[in-house]
Parts: structure tokens; C-alpha cells; sequence
């Protein structure tokens, strides 16, 4: 096992050299300069150079991704152009919205997707069956940004049971906070929902296919709890996968939603960025994106191996 | 005995099939032109001679509606034709080099891309090349790379261990022939399923890029960019935006379903003799 | 009248317009071993399944079975799972799913104690520990907080042994317990079931399709065919007597052997392995390394002079595919020679030439085909190898030519595969190894997938080939007996090592080796005074 | 929607609710302001982004002179101004007992300071420009500066009126970037980056009082989430709103009050005068009758905006009406294209992000269309469109508003992104910058205006409308916008 690791380690590192190259490369090609987009349409030309020595883009290609990856090493992610504030300060604050909502969006489509799930999978064929495979084929169908445009007519402009977006922050209580996140959440968190129901629908039926589940049922278990004492364990293995992936692509994908709620977060950030031209922003926060999904993706690999002895021993 | 073709499919079936019959009719016929604006009758609800309304600029949304499927259905295929392209390619070279340093590579690379934010992706390959519909096909192109590279690696790995293959071995065919003969054909129908969900996402995906501006570019109309433009006026002409709303949401749930129809009626673990 | 421990009456199952049961009705009596006897699709599964109330979803069943009195059929589900695992415990085919792959083999056998005495945990592992004992897994050598994973077939099986027995039932169902397994262990698993009924009052009952399984060891016999029970009594009896026909053809079949040419000694050896070492990489490499290498095929060195039929048994993971694989230049040997005829065998891209010398029929009829492609393209693609291979109508011929001489018809050339059975099948892959009339043909486990009666078909059919077409055949198989029927020599393999080999007559019965030894005396057998009379 | 309150309940409900609250209360005295951009930062000497002005200015800073609402400039932190005969001359005396936030005192060394700083070779004012004029800048007494400049210029109290050119201390505009220090009646409390500004009563401001507690200014740029944001209550004001289309159902709710005024934004359809085709006036004549102004008003801004046929507002004085020149004609326009033998002409058209471009676009490209010119759109991101068609005149035809006041000198200069270069033009307007009689400066003016829409150098669309919202009992915000800026000194809750 800790050679597994140490070798996974090693693929780890590597990866994230080949991923903080391609997205060097990606922001070198992005035209528009940061100077001039700041000092906008009637700026004399020396001011702009002004601007852009004081920004530090100087210096050759090669020059500027070392000194990035040097900084980044030693926790340092730059100063933004347009805040002019480091950027770590920056990814801080606005994770303090992204991290939450997408934990709420993930509690939030995991508690309903596995009991789903596996009630749809005991009713195999049944109608309770047929209603949540269509539902969630409806759910997975929607857009999500669509949906959230849905709930914020319906909630925030007729009920007005919620504000319409927006994010108070943690200083202000976590009540106000977490409402702030709720409609968000949930408008993230139908389609993941929809997918995991399905995913984890399936994979009990999987299980419920396999030897050991007649073996169960043979030693005398009933059918309920066959599926709590042997199929659930087993089947939430290949859930687990989809829990990680989502989880990441929730940290980054929200950006759309970030928007409809105007809700100060990490993808509204990164969105922000690359129309402002502040690219370090951009370039740092999406190699730590990256660094997260890989790191997500390598404590799933982990984590599989507590869920599943088979690969304990490698 | 040919078994029944599952419900689901046929639903499926039916559905894509209007839209894409309405992609192809936009092609030689619309009610009424897309490129002519009539500012004077704007924002007509449905009914009359518009039979779904009219949109803030007087055009036709059924027409609007037509062409826009065209757009969605265009850059949903090649992105996935993209993808297949070069995914399964790679999927076989992996599978065909399995445990070697090819397919290490391979899956590293798969990883890598999953592991990149997929939109922001798309949003710096528009800033950097300009939005239009071509760079979003790239865009969903590049993310479907991936996942028919897995898929294919999957099915090929399992279509590698069954003794045929061992027979095409001792007939000395190569590791690239058998897997054009024997490979790709068996695993053929997993392409297909696959296909047709990703099929589905690339048209959430267009969606989602052209509302944020970043797809097929005005005049030619676009589902998401119908449902960007036209969500503030949610309030007093709300078929704007649910029109689109609901032609997206049924297109990828007539393709989802065909999707899983398909996957049924495929599966070949229904098809062994037991 | 005694009670008997289980009578089942008209039992009749259908699911959908099949009826896998029919009319099946039977009785056991208390610890009594009851064989049930039948090729696939007999219905003797189903037959314990509908007693257990396991049958699959839609399915439906008649008629009554009654465990000491008391009618199964009429209880509701609660009360069967009372039954279930207290009084009738069950054991599977296959171990190696049988068992919850995530929970330790201690918490499993002690499920059947918790859920039905309402122990706690720690009194419950407690007994596990002695069933596990009791079954052979003594705890100094196998542990409670061990996982499935981690043991052998035949450890596993006997966990699910000592998890069926742990509460004594009155019925221990054992469907096709040993079939997985290794000859050896099977011995093992045989004796200990009869042992265990010879123990307490339970009584057994033994669902196999190998006759020979049953002949030693059940006290009476019913035989399935298609739902029906076509013949039942004691087991000797019904050995001696088969009044029904399909009876004397399984036993016919079971230990068939089809008429085997005379040697004929060759001057030179076609095949020439010498001191062979194969290995393979286990483990996954890290990035650009290597992982662990293991020795399959350990200094092996072998000869198969031209015509001769050679046998090569062993038992899985014995490393037998292994070397074949390096016979057909399929893998790279470490080190050592491998010759046919006067061309080195080297593995990797040789020249087709050499591979034309040598073809394969492998044990799965299912899977040695593309499904996607005709027959008349299965069976030509051999002649990939050749250069003036045929084209066109010559082809077609050739392929018709192969079919006839496996007894298909030419007209199946335009078929799919799925459309055959599976000796059509296995018929096919011969033909398909014929087509190119290399020298050597290679048989790994081809009869084995096959039930009886078809494979006493498949032997003679090969046995005529090598006659009319002058083949050398190597046949790898676990089964000695069916080695013993179509080779004139054979080899015993273990852990990569050829441990001995000679004439089939003298290592049939008179082995040498410590583990022939052992092989030959695992090996169920029907008494030959039992089938003395038989005349076919 | 069937739920247990009916709507009309949930109204009730909610106004009992703020009912309460006024009981409580009194008068409401924090206010919260939308708008569309986030400023970069908070310094309004050192960024040219009009979000920065609409928070700080007026606000949190101040210069020697101020806009007000109508557009005229008046005394701020100067009391009063004497001018020398010659024009060169401005001897400023300023307020006593100004403080800056920090406590400190503001004096003539401040504005000397901040003048300097701004017009210094490193500065990065955006508005540089505004202070090349000036000669020297010198203390008199702490509460006296006199400035001399180099040439007379009319406009120069006007210049000091703009955002870039308030007065700040040399202590604290380090860090003005994320921490303003102004002497305005608001002081800056805090900045929750991506959310919202906030802003409290500076209680020893030197003025009069104002009336908020508290402002906050709440960044939304989304249109969709302005009008949720805006009917759910969780905004008070969103004086630059930008979803004129929802306006008819803020006007019909009782609960808002719709405000319209004028901007400085003339938007044009800029036309790159020195590309292939269009350097010929006839087509860019062309252009100009094929362009239904009425249609595009209509259709882009839901009807808000004035129609303008040169490069100057409206409701100056000295604006002259000439949009008959450039009247809708497509006729004309066809034949115009047939005389300079350009029938099969696809032109690119490349669009900035505000709505007006983006549908305007859309709509100029139809009517084009219909006269036989075809356009490739391209919509870019401001960064993009600053690069290709600002900085790097790559484009054809390009939809924006030109927001600064009076600014139709842009059209003397030859390498502005235009590219019309015209001898006569120039001249007008380095006499205009010379002449101080009001009549001379009125026919200079005039003449321009002229000439630019004579000329045909850009297709002239309409004044900007400035179009907010506002919760009914907000009184004193702005109704034009002389300047971006929303100064919030005289808003307070009616009530």
C-alpha cells in the first residue's frame, strides 16, 4: 500500500507539472493587456507602459513561469491586477463561498440521491421505479442555470421567502449565510442528484445481481436487510467515484449559477478574470482547481481502499 | 425472437426525432424568416400568427425555435464526433498497450483533462480564439476527448480478454488490425450508447456556453443565447425563455432516453444464451 | 410412517412460457445423502431454488415441499427467512462470489448466528470460530478478520460451508458445490460434506452434473432432463440398471473414450520445448518501472513427435495456458527454446509462416467468437497467415470443406455464431483450426465447458480428425479422465514444473509422482463393476 | 403555482412587516445601491473604470470643484476662485477645517500633492490629459493654491470637477487603492470583494450633514439577477439599471419609482474610416440612411434615448439637430452602394459587451441586410475589443457609447481608433480650444458638429438614456448623469 502510494504520489507531481504548463501556455495565448484595459479608452500610451511596469509583466516567457511556479511553491500566488491584492487573500474570501455551497449542494444531492436510489432499485419495474427514473432523467435534462433562473422568479421575486442573491458572508451570521446559499444549492444540486440517484440505483442493482446477495438471503436475512447489511456497502463504492467528481466540479462549475445569484464565489471570480484580463488571478486559481481535482481524485483512490479490501494489497 | 423494444427508447427515439426533423425542416422552410426583425410586433404571446409568440426583436420563435435546434444539434455532433475521433483512437491504443507505458500516458492525460475545469476551459479557449460556434464545438470537443477514451479503453480491455481475440493472435493478425476487426465492432454498441449521452451534455453544454455568450454568435439563433437574451423579460413574456427552457430539456431527455433505451436493448448480457 | 426430512410434491415452476420444473416430486430422508443428477438446463437449480423461495422475480411454482411436515410453499416470507439458514442452509457453485467481497469471513458466518439466535457479535464469533474449526479454517491459520479475497476456492467454499452449518439445519442444499474446484480440493470439500452428515441428523442434498460425484458418495439418485425427473432410486441400482435410456447415455458418455490410433513413433519431435521459463509482471508498474515478476512456467522441456496426441494436466494455476500461450508465440519466454518442426518459436512478430504451423480451440464456445462477424469469416481467418492464402470462391470452399469435416453443414458458413450451440460451437473452432491443416493443434480445456453427452461427441469427432488428417493435438485439461480417453501420453504439471509424464496406461495407474498420486485418487469414479454390464 | 399563501396574502403580510419596521425605526437611514460593475479598486486617481466614480465620488472624495445634478460645476472643496485676466492664472481659496478621514487636515499642500501627482511622468491617472495644461501648482498659505497654466483653457474648473482629479492625502493614497480616504461626508468601512462597498456618515464632515447612516453599494452584473434582485427588495436603488426592458412593470409597481435623465454617452456605430470600403463617404453615407435610429431605440433600448445625428448630447445648448442629413432612406442607401459600386459589401462588426451594442447590433446588422450589406458579428469581451478594434483599429463597423462630456475633440485627433482624418476638423478644434468668447466657442461648436456628421465618420445613433430604479421613498438621487457618479449626499427616505 505505501509503495502504491508513494508511486500515485510520483504521477501526482507530475501531472500537476504538465498541468501548470498547459495552463501557462493557455494564458500566454489569451490576447488584451491588463494595463490598458484598466486605464480604458483615453489613456495616453505612457501611462499604460506606467501601469504594466508597475504590474511586473515584464520579463520573458520562460521568466514569468518560473518565477509563477516559484511563488505558487512558496505560497505565493501574486498580487491581482485589478484588486491589486494577493490572490491568495482573494481565492480565501471567495472560498468562503464556493467551498460551502458546494458542500450544500453535495450533502444536499447525496441525502437525496442514495435513498432514492435505493428505493427505486428495491422497486425494480415497479412505479416507484418508473417515477424516479423519469424524474431524474428530467432532472439531468434541465439546465441548471435555467432551474435556478425558475427558483428565483418563484422564491425570491413572488415569495420572496429568499433574496434573490447575493452573499451576506459568515460575519453576518451563518443563518443569513446559509440561506443565502439555499437556492443556490439547490439549483445546483438537482441535476448531480438526478445523476447519483441513477448511478446508485444501478450499482444496487448490480449488487443485488451478484452470488453473495442469494448467499445472503439463503442464510435466512430478509430482503431490507439484505440490502442495508450487504448490497449498500458494496454498491456505494462506485458512488463514492461520482461523489469526487462532483464534488470538484462543483468548486469550479458553479460559475454560471455564481452569476445568476450574484453570488461573490470562485468561478465568478475566475470568470471576472479572464474578462478583466486579470490573468494571474485566472492562472492560479485554475492550477489550484486542477491541484484539487487531483488531489480529490487521488484521496478517492484512498479512500476506495478502506471501502473495499480487495485493493488494501497492491 | 427479436425482444421488444423498450419503451423508454421508442419515447426517446420519438422525441429526438422531432427535433432533429425540425432542424432539417429549418434548413429549407420556416414560418417565417429568422433574419428579418419587425420591431413593431415584438413580444407577442403565443397564438395568432405566430403560433409560439414572438421574440423582443419580432421575430418568430417557432422559426427562432427550428433554426435553433439546427445550431444545438450541429455543434452537439461534431463536438461529439470530435471526440469520438480522437477518444477512441486513443481508447484502443491504450487498451491494445494495456499495462505498457502507452496506455499509462494515455490515462495520465485523460486524468489531466478531467481534472481541468471544464467551463473555465471553455471560456479562456473563447477568450483566447473569440467566441463563435466553432470554438465551442472545440471546446465540448477537447472534454469529450476523454471520456470516449475511457470508455473505449474499458470495453476494449474486456473485449481483449475473450479467447477470440487469442484466435485472431495465433492467425498473426496485429494488435491494430484486431482491434479495427474485432474491437471496434464489439464495443461498437457502447459507442453508440455513449454517443448519445454525450450527444445530450453537448447540447446542455452549447446551452450553457451560448448563454453565457460564449457559443454561436447573433444572427444565427442558438437555444441558449434565445434564453440569455430574453430571461429578464421572464416576468410579462415568459415564453421567451420557457420556449427554449423546454425545447433544451427535451431534446436531452429525448436523447438520454434513447440513450438508456439503447443501453438496454444493446447490453449484450442480455443477448448471451444462459 | 417416518417423517421424511424434506418430500417434494408436483413441484412445477414456470417463469413466463418456460417451465424449467415439471412434475417433480421427491423425497428425503433424515441424514440421507440425495443426489440430483442433470446436464445444464435440467431444472435441478430450480428445483432448490423454489424449495428455498429464491426463485428468481416472476417466477412462479406449484405443489408443495414440506420439511419435516411442515409445507414450505404455505408460509409467508417472514417465516421463510426463519427457515432459511436455521433449517435448510445452502451452498453455491461458485465461491468466488459467493461470499460478500467487503465483509470479513468471521462476520459472515456469524450473520447466520445473530440474525436467527439473536446473539451478540462477540458470542457469535465465538462459534463462528469453532464452525470455521469444524469446516477446516482452523483460526491459527486462517483468521476471523480475514476477507474472502484473500483465501483459496476451496477456503472459500468451506466458509460458506460453515456458514450454511452453523445452526445444524435439518437440510443442507449443496448446488454444484465442487464444480469450480480443483479436482484435489474437491476430494476435500466431498469428504468433508459427508462427514458432516454423518455427524448430526442432517440430511444432503447434492445437486452435480458428474454422475461419478454422486456415485460415491449419495445413497439415492434422481435424474433431471428438461424439467422432468426421468429416472430415480438408489444409487447403485440405478447405475446397474438405467431403465431410462438418457441415464445409460450419460453414463455412456461420462466415461467415453473414443478409439485411439496406434501410436505412431516419430523420428523427430514435431514440438520441441527445452528448459522453458515464462513469467509475468503482477502488480501495476509504477510510472515507466517495472513491478514484481512472477514464474509461471518453470524449466520446462517437452516433446510432441508428429501424430502423437499428448496430454498436459494440471490444476489452475498450474501454469498450463501459460505455456501454451509461449507454444504459440503468444508470450515471450525468459528464457529456454521452444522448435516446431524446424523454425524457432520466438514470440513476438514472427513469421506468419511459423504461426501457420500451429492453431488453438479454446475451452469457452462463447467466447471464442466475434459475435459480429459470419461464420465463413470466423472460421477463414486463419488464412491471414497465409500468403497465397485462397480468395473468393476458393475460400468458400475451404471454409465449406472445414465445416463438413466437423460435421456442420456448408450452408452455416453465412450464419452468426449465436445461432449454434455450443458443441456447434466447439465444432466450428475446430474447424476453424483445421482450416489452414496446420501441424500442431492445441486443445486448452476444449471439452470442458461441454456437458457429457456432447462432449463424448466432441472427443470422437477429434479423434477422427487426427485419424483422417493426420493432426498432433496437445490437450491441455485439469480432468485426468478426459485426458486419459483421446491422448497417448500425458504430462502432470504443478507449480510450473512438469512433475511427470509417460505413457497414459502406466500414469493413470501406476503414478509416480506424490501429487499424480494424489490426482488420481481425487478423481470420483464409478465403480467399473456398476457399469460392468454396460454394452454401448 | 398553487402554495398555501396566496400572493396577495404574502403582500400583506410583507407590509405589515416593513410597517413595523418604520414604527421602529422612524425613517430608514442606510440605503442599498446596485450596480453593474465591481470597481478594480477604490482609487478614482489611479483607474479609468467608471464603478469607481460611482462609488467614491462625491462620496468619499472630493475635488476643488464639483458636478451637480444638473450638469453645472460648483465650488467643493474651493470656496471660491479668482481667474487672471490673461486666463493663466486660478488663485483657489479653500474651506477651513477639512478633515480627511484619518483625522488629518486637508490644506493647500494636499491639493498641490494630488495635482502634482496627477500629472507627474509615472502618474497613472487615466485622465492624465486633464492636467497637461498645467504649468505649476503653488502653496500660497494653507488654505490658499495658485495654479498656472501654460495656455488659457475654458474648460479647465470643469476638469477639476472630474473624479480623477480630487484632492487626497499623501498618507493614505498608498493604500486608496482598497482603503479610500477621502474628505467626503461618507467614509469608506468596508469592501467584501466581488459582494459590495460599504460606506458610513463620516461624522465630522466639514459640509452638510447627510442624511444615511450607512450605504452600500452591491455589484450585480447579471441583468436577470438586477430585476430579481431589484423586485425582491434586497436592492433599493439601481440608479444605472440595466434591463430597460423590465421598466414598465417597476413603473405599474407602485412600490418603485422609475427614474430617466440623460448621460454624456453618445452611441455610435464607429466606423473605421480608413478601412477598405468605408473610406469611401458615400458608403459610409450608405450606412447611414440604412440605419433605422427609431427601430434600434425601440428595439435595443425598450424606447429610452434620444435620437442624435452627430457626435454631441442633446440637452447641451449648443447641440444642433441633424439627424434629418442621416434620415432613415433605404433606397437612398441602395443606390448610394450602387453609385460607389460596392452591392455585394460584408462588412465585420464587432461588439462590445453592453446590451445596447449587443441588440443594437443585431438590429444594425438586419437593417444593413435589408440594403445589402452584409456583416459578420462578433461579439468580444471589453479586453478583446480594447486590443482589435481600440488599440489595434482592426474592424469595420463597432457599436459603443462615448460616455465623457463634450468630447467630440476626439475626432481631431487622426490615430483615434476612427481613423478620420480631416485637415478642416482639426483646425475648428484647436481654434475652439483657444477661444473663451462664448459665441466664437458656440459657432466653433456648431460647425463641428457639422462637419463630423457631415462627413458621414461614424453612423451617429442616439443619446444614451440613463435609466434607474428605485424603491418609491428614496428621494434625491440623480436623474442625469453630467459624470458617472452616484453621489448620495442629498438621498434620504421620505417617510
Amino acid at each position: 500500500m505505501l509503495s502504491y502510494i508513494l508511486s500515485r504520489l510520483v504521477a501526482l507531481a507530475l501531472s500537476l507539472v504538465v498541468a501548470s504548463l498547459v495552463i501557462f501556455v493557455m494564458i500566454e495565448m489569451v490576447p488584451g493587456d491588463p494595463a490598458s484595459f484598466m486605464l480604458g479608452l483615453n489613456a495616453a500610451p505612457d501611462t499604460v507602459a506606467a501601469l504594466r511596469a508597475e504590474l511586473g509583466l515584464g520579463g520573458s516567457p520562460p521568466e514569468r513561469y518560473l518565477r509563477w511556479i516559484g511563488g505558487m511553491l512558496q505560497g505565493d500566488f501574486g498580487t491581482s491586477y485589478t484588486y491589486r491584492t494577493p490572490v491568495a487573500e482573494l481565492v480565501t474570501a471567495r472560498l468562503a463561498v464556493s467551498l460551502p455551497l458546494a458542500v450544500m449542494a453535495l450533502l444536499l444531492s447525496t441525502l437525496i440521491a442514495i435513498p432514492v436510489g435505493l428505493y427505486a432499485a428495491s422497486r425494480r419495474g415497479g412505479p416507484g421505479d418508473w417515477s424516479v427514473m423519469g424524474l431524474t432523467q428530467l432532472g439531468i435534462a434541465v439546465p441548471n442555470f435555467w432551474f435556478a433562473m425558475i427558483l428565483v422568479v418563484i422564491f425570491a421575486i413572488q415569495l420572496r421567502w429568499f433574496s434573490a442573491g447575493g452573499f451576506p458572508g459568515w460575519d453576518q451570521g451563518v443563518w443569513p449565510s446559509l440561506k443565502a446559499l439555499t437556492l443556490p444549492a439547490v439549483a445546483l444540486a438537482l441535476p448531480q442528484a438526478s445523476i447519483l440517484a441513477r448511478v446508485m440505483r444501478s450499482s444496487v442493482l448490480e449488487v443485488l445481481g451478484q452470488d453473495y446477495i442469494r448467499t445472503a438471503r439463503a442464510k435466512g436475512l430478509s430482503r431490507r436487510r439484505t440490502l442495508t447489511d450487504h448490497a449498500l456497502r458494496n454498491a456505494l463504492i462506485p458512488v463514492l467515484t461520482i461523489i469526487g467528481l462532483q464534488f470538484s466540479f462543483l468548486i469550479a462549475g458553479a460559475i454560471i449559477i455564481e452569476n445568476v445569484f450574484f453570488l461573490p464565489g470562485l468561478g465568478r471570480l475566475v470568470f471576472q478574470g479572464i474578462t478583466q484580463r486579470d490573468l494571474i488571478v485566472v492562472e492560479s486559481v485554475v492550477m489550484l482547481l486542477v491541484f484539487a481535482v487531483i488531489l480529490v481524485n487521488f484521496l478517492v483512490d484512498i479512500a476506495y481502499g478502506f471501502a473495499d479490501p480487495r485493493l488494501r494489497r497492491r | 425472437m427479436r425482444p421488444r423494444l423498450p419503451v423508454t427508447l421508442v419515447a426517446g427515439l420519438a422525441l429526438t426525432a422531432l427535433f432533429a426533423a425540425a432542424a432539417l425542416l429549418s434548413l429549407v422552410w420556416t414560418p417565417h424568416a429568422v433574419d428579418v426583425l419587425n420591431i413593431a410586433a415584438r413580444l407577442q404571446p403565443p397564438g395568432g400568427d405566430h403560433l409560439l409568440g414572438t421574440d423582443h426583436f419580432g421575430r418568430d420563435m417557432l422559426s427562432m425555435l427550428m433554426v435553433g435546434a439546427r445550431t444545438s444539434i450541429a455543434v452537439a455532433i461534431v463536438a461529439v464526433g470530435i471526440g469520438m475521433a480522437l477518444g477512441v483512437p486513443l481508447g484502443l491504443l491504450a487498451a491494445a498497450n494495456h499495462g505498457g507505458v502507452v496506455d499509462d500516458l494515455v490515462m495520465r492525460g485523460n486524468d489531466l483533462v478531467f481534472a481541468f475545469p471544464a467551463l473555465v476551459i471553455a471560456i479562456l479557449i473563447t477568450a483566447v480564439f473569440g467566441p463563435s460556434a466553432f470554438n465551442a464545438i472545440l471546446a465540448i470537443g477537447i472534454f469529450n476527448t476523454p471520456v470516449f477514451a475511457r470508455v473505449t479503453r474499458g470495453g476494449a480491455l474486456s473485449v481483449w480478454t475473450q479467447d477470440f481475440i487469442l484466435a485472431a493472435r495465433v492467425s498473426g493478425k496485429g494488435a491494430a488490425r484486431i482491434s479495427l476487426e474485432h474491437i471496434l465492432p464489439n464495443i461498437a454498441s457502447l459507442l453508440i450508447v455513449q454517443g448519445t449521452i454525450q450527444f445530450s451534455l453537448g447540447i446542455l453544454a452549447e446551452a450553457g456556453l451560448s448563454y453565457v455568450g460564449l457559443g454561436a454568435q447573433p444572427p444565427l439563433p442558438s437555444w441558449g443565447r434565445m434564453l440569455a437574451d430574453s430571461q429578464t423579460m421572464i416576468s410579462f413574456a415568459p415564453h421567451l425563455a420557457v420556449l427554449p427552457g423546454l425545447a433544451i430539456i427535451a431534446t436531452v431527455l429525448g436523447l438520454n432516453l434513447t440513450g438508456d433505451g439503447l443501453r438496454d436493448h444493446l447490453d449484450p448480457r442480455l443477448r448471451r444464451p444462459s | 410412517m417416518t417423517m421424511r426430512r424434506l418430500e417434494i410434491d408436483r413441484l412445477n415452476v414456470q417463469i413466463g412460457d418456460v417451465h424449467p420444473v415439471r412434475d417433480v416430486s421427491l423425497a428425503i430422508e433424515p441424514g440421507q445423502i440425495f443426489g440430483i443428477a442433470g446436464e445444464s438446463g435440467s431444472g435441478k437449480s430450480m428445483t432448490a431454488l423454489a424449495v428455498m423461495g429464491l426463485l428468481p422475480g416472476g417466477a412462479a411454482r406449484t405443489g408443495a415441499a414440506r420439511l419435516d411436515g411442515q409445507d414450505l410453499f404455505a408460509l409467508d416470507e417472514a417465516a421463510m427467512c426463519g427457515v432459511r439458514g436455521q433449517r435448510i442452509g445452502m451452498i453455491f457453485q461458485e465461491p468466488m462470489t459467493a461470499l460478500n467481497p467487503v465483509r470479513t469471513i468471521g462476520s459472515q458466518v456469524a450473520e447466520t448466528l445473530i440474525i436467527h439466535q439473536g446473539m451478540s457479535r462477540a458470542d457469535a464469533a465465538e462459534i463462528a470460530a469453532t464452525k470455521l474449526d469444524r469446516v477446516g479454517l482452523a483460526a491459527g491459520r486462517v483468521g476471523l478478520d480475514r476477507y474472502p479475497h484473500e483465501l483459496s476456492g476451496g477456503q472459500r467454499q468451506r466458509v460458506m460451508i460453515a456458514q450454511a452449518i452453523a445452526l445444524q439445519p435439518a437440510l443442507l442444499i449443496a448446488d454444484e458445490p465442487t464444480t469450480a474446484l480443483d479436482v484435489t480440493t474437491q476430494a476435500g470439500i466431498l469428504d468433508l460434506m459427508s462427514g458432516l452428515v454423518e455427524e448430526g441428523d442432517m440430511s444432503l442434498m447434492l445437486i452435480t452434473h458428474d454422475l461419478a460425484v454422486l456415485a460415491g458418495l449419495s445413497s439415492a439418485i434422481a435424474v433431471m432432463k428438461g424439467g422432468w425427473i426421468v429416472e430415480s432410486g438408489a444409487t447403485e441400482t440405478l447405475f446397474r440398471s438405467h431403465r431410462h435410456a438418457y441415464t445409460g447415455r450419460l453414463l455412456a458418455a461420462s466415461g467415453h473414450a473414443p478409439a485411439r490410433p496406434a501410436v505412431r513413433p516419430a523420428a523427430t519431435p514435431l514440438l520441441d520445448v527445452e528448459n522453458l521459463h515464462v513469467g509475468y509482471q503482477t502488480g501495476r508498474p509504477v510510472l515507466f518501472g517495472k513491478g514484481a515478476m512472477t514464474e509461471a512456467v518453470r524449466g520446462v522441456s517437452l516433446a510432441i513427435g508428429a501424430g502423437e496426441s499428448v496430454g498436459l494436466v494440471g490444476e489452475s494455476g498450474c501454469g498450463k495456458s501459460t505455456l501454451a500461450r509461449t507454444i504459440l508465440g503468444l508470450q515471450a519466454a525468459r528464457s529456454g527454446s521452444i522448435r516446431l518442426g524446424d523454425d524457432a518459436v520466438t514470440g513476438g512478430a514472427m513469421p506468419a509462416r511459423v504461426r501457420a504451423g500451429m492453431q488453438i480451440v479454446f475451452q469457452d464456445p462463447y467466447g471464442s467468437f466475434n459475435p459480429r462477424h459470419r461464420v465463413a469469416r470466423l472460421v477463414a481467418e486463419p488464412f491471414h497467415l497465409i500468403e497465397d492464402a485462397p480468395v473468393g470462391a476458393a475460400r468458400d470452399k475451404a471454409v465449406a470443406e472445414a465445416l463438413e469435416a466437423v460435421g456442420m453443414a456448408a450452408s452455416d458458413a453465412g450464419k452468426y455464431i449465436h445461432e449454434f450451440s455450443g458443441g456447434q460451437r466447439q465444432r466450428i473452432a475446430i474447424a476453424r483450426a483445421l482450416v489452414i491443416r496446420p501441424k500442431l493443434i492445441i486443445l486448452d480445456e476444449a471439452v470442458s465447458a461441454l456437458d457429457v453427452s456432447i462432449r463424448a461427441q466432441i472427443l470422437d469427432l477429434l479423434a477422427a480428425l487426427r485419424d483422417s488428417h493426420g493432426l498432433t493435438y496437445l490437450f491441455i485439461s485439469h480432468d485426468l479422465g478426459v485426458v486419459g480417453a483421446i491422448t497417448d501420453r500425458v504430462m502432470v504439471m504443478k507449480d510450473g514444473v512438469i512433475v511427470e509424464q509417460g505413457p497414459v496406461a502406466d500414469v493413470l495407474e501406476r503414478p509416480d509422482h506424490p501429487y499424480t498420486r494424489e490426482l488420481v485418487a481425487a478423481r470420483p469414479q464409478i465403480p467399473p463393476e456398476w457399469t460392468a454390464r454396460d454394452d454401448r | 403555482m398553487t402554495t398555501l399563501f396566496t400572493r396577495p396574502a404574502w403582500a400583506a403580510l410583507a407590509a405589515a412587516a416593513a410597517m413595523n419596521a418604520s414604527v421602529a425605526l422612524a425613517a430608514q437611514t442606510s440605503i442599498t445601491v446596485g450596480m453593474q460593475l465591481e470597481p478594480p479598486n477604490l482609487d478614482p486617481t489611479g483607474g479609468a473604470a467608471a464603478a469607481i466614480d460611482e462609488v467614491v465620488y462625491a462620496n468619499v472624495f472630493e475635488g476643488l470643484t464639483r458636478y451637480q445634478a444638473d450638469g453645472s460645476v460648483a465650488p467643493a472643496l474651493a470656496k471660491s476662485w479668482v481667474i487672471s485676466d490673461d486666463g493663466l492664472v486660478y488663485t483657489f481659496s479653500l474651506h477651513g477645517g477639512v478633515t480627511f478621514h484619518d483625522g488629518s487636515a486637508m490644506d493647500a499642500e494636499d491639493v498641490k500633492f494630488s495635482l502634482d501627482r496627477a500629472r507627474a511622468e509615472e502618474s497613472t491617472n487615466a485622465q492624465k490629459r486633464l492636467f497637461t495644461g498645467i504649468a505649476s501648482v503653488d502653496v500660497v498659505d494653507p488654505l490658499t493654491v495658485k495654479i498656472t497654466l501654460s495656455n488659457p483653457d475654458g474648460g479647465f474648473i470643469t476638469n477639476l470637477a472630474w473624479g480623477d482629479a480630487v484632492i487626497v492625502a499623501p498618507e493614505s493614497i498608498e493604500a486608496a487603492k482598497t482603503a479610500p480616504v477621502g474628505t467626503g461626508p461618507f467614509t469608506f468601512s468596508r469592501w467584501v470583494q466581488g459582494d459590495r462597498v460599504e460606506l458610513a456618515r463620516n461624522p465630522d464632515y466639514w459640509g452638510r450633514p447627510v442624511a444615511l447612516e450607512t450605504a452600500t453599494f452591491k455589484f450585480i452584473s447579471d441583468p436577470t439577477a438586477a430585476f430579481a434582485a431589484m423586485m425582491a427588495g434586497d436592492i433599493d436603488a439601481f440608479p444605472n439599471y440595466p434591463a430597460p426592458e423590465t421598466l414598465p412593470q417597476f413603473e405599474a409597481d407602485p412600490r418603485f419609482r422609475v427614474i430617466v435623465g440623460s448621460t454624456e454617452g453618445e452611441t455610435i456605430l464607429s466606423t473605421n474610416n480608413k478601412a477598405d470600403h468605408l473610406s469611401d463617404v458615400r458608403i459610409r453615407q450608405a450606412i447611414a440612411h440604412a440605419i433605422d435610429r427609431q427601430a434600434i431605440i425601440d428595439g435595443a433600448m425598450f424606447g429610452y434615448g434620444t435620437p442624435i445625428g452627430t457626435h454631441f448630447a442633446p440637452h447641451h445648448p449648443d447641440y444642433v439637430d441633424l439627424t434629418s442629413g442621416s434620415a432613415h432612406d433605404p433606397a437612398r442607401a441602395r443606390a448610394l452602394l450602387k453609385e460607389a459600386g460596392a452591392e455585394n459589401l460584408t462588412l465585420s462588426l464587432k461588439l462590445p459587451p453592453p446590451a445596447y451594442a449587443r441588440r443594437g447590433g443585431e438590429i444594425i446588422a438586419a437593417q444593413l441586410r435589408e440594403v445589402g450589406i452584409g456583416t459578420e458579428i462578433e461579439n468580444l469581451e471589453w479586453a478583446q475589443w480594447l486590443e482589435q478594434v481600440f488599440r489595434g483599429k482592426d474592424y469595420d463597423l463597432t457599436i459603443v457609447s462615448h460616455t465623457e462630456p463634450m468630447d467630440i475633440g476626439i475626432y481631431a485627433n487622426p490615430d483615434y481608433y476612427f481613423q478620420y482624418d480631416s485637415a478642416a476638423f482639426q483646425g475648428m478644434i484647436g481654434d475652439l480650444k483657444l477661444a473663451t468668447d462664448p459665441a466664437e466657442r458656440t459657432r466653433l461648436m456648431k460647425a463641428a458638429q457639422r462637419k463630423v456628421a457631415g462627413d458621414y465618420v461614424n453612423g451617429f445613433l442616439f443619446q444614451l438614456a440613463r435609466t434607474g430604479v428605485s424603491n418609491a421613498k428614496i428621494s434625491g438621487l440623480w436623474e442625469n448623469a453630467p459624470t458617472q457618479a452616484n453621489d448620495l449626499t442629498g438621498v434620504s427616505w421620505s417617510d
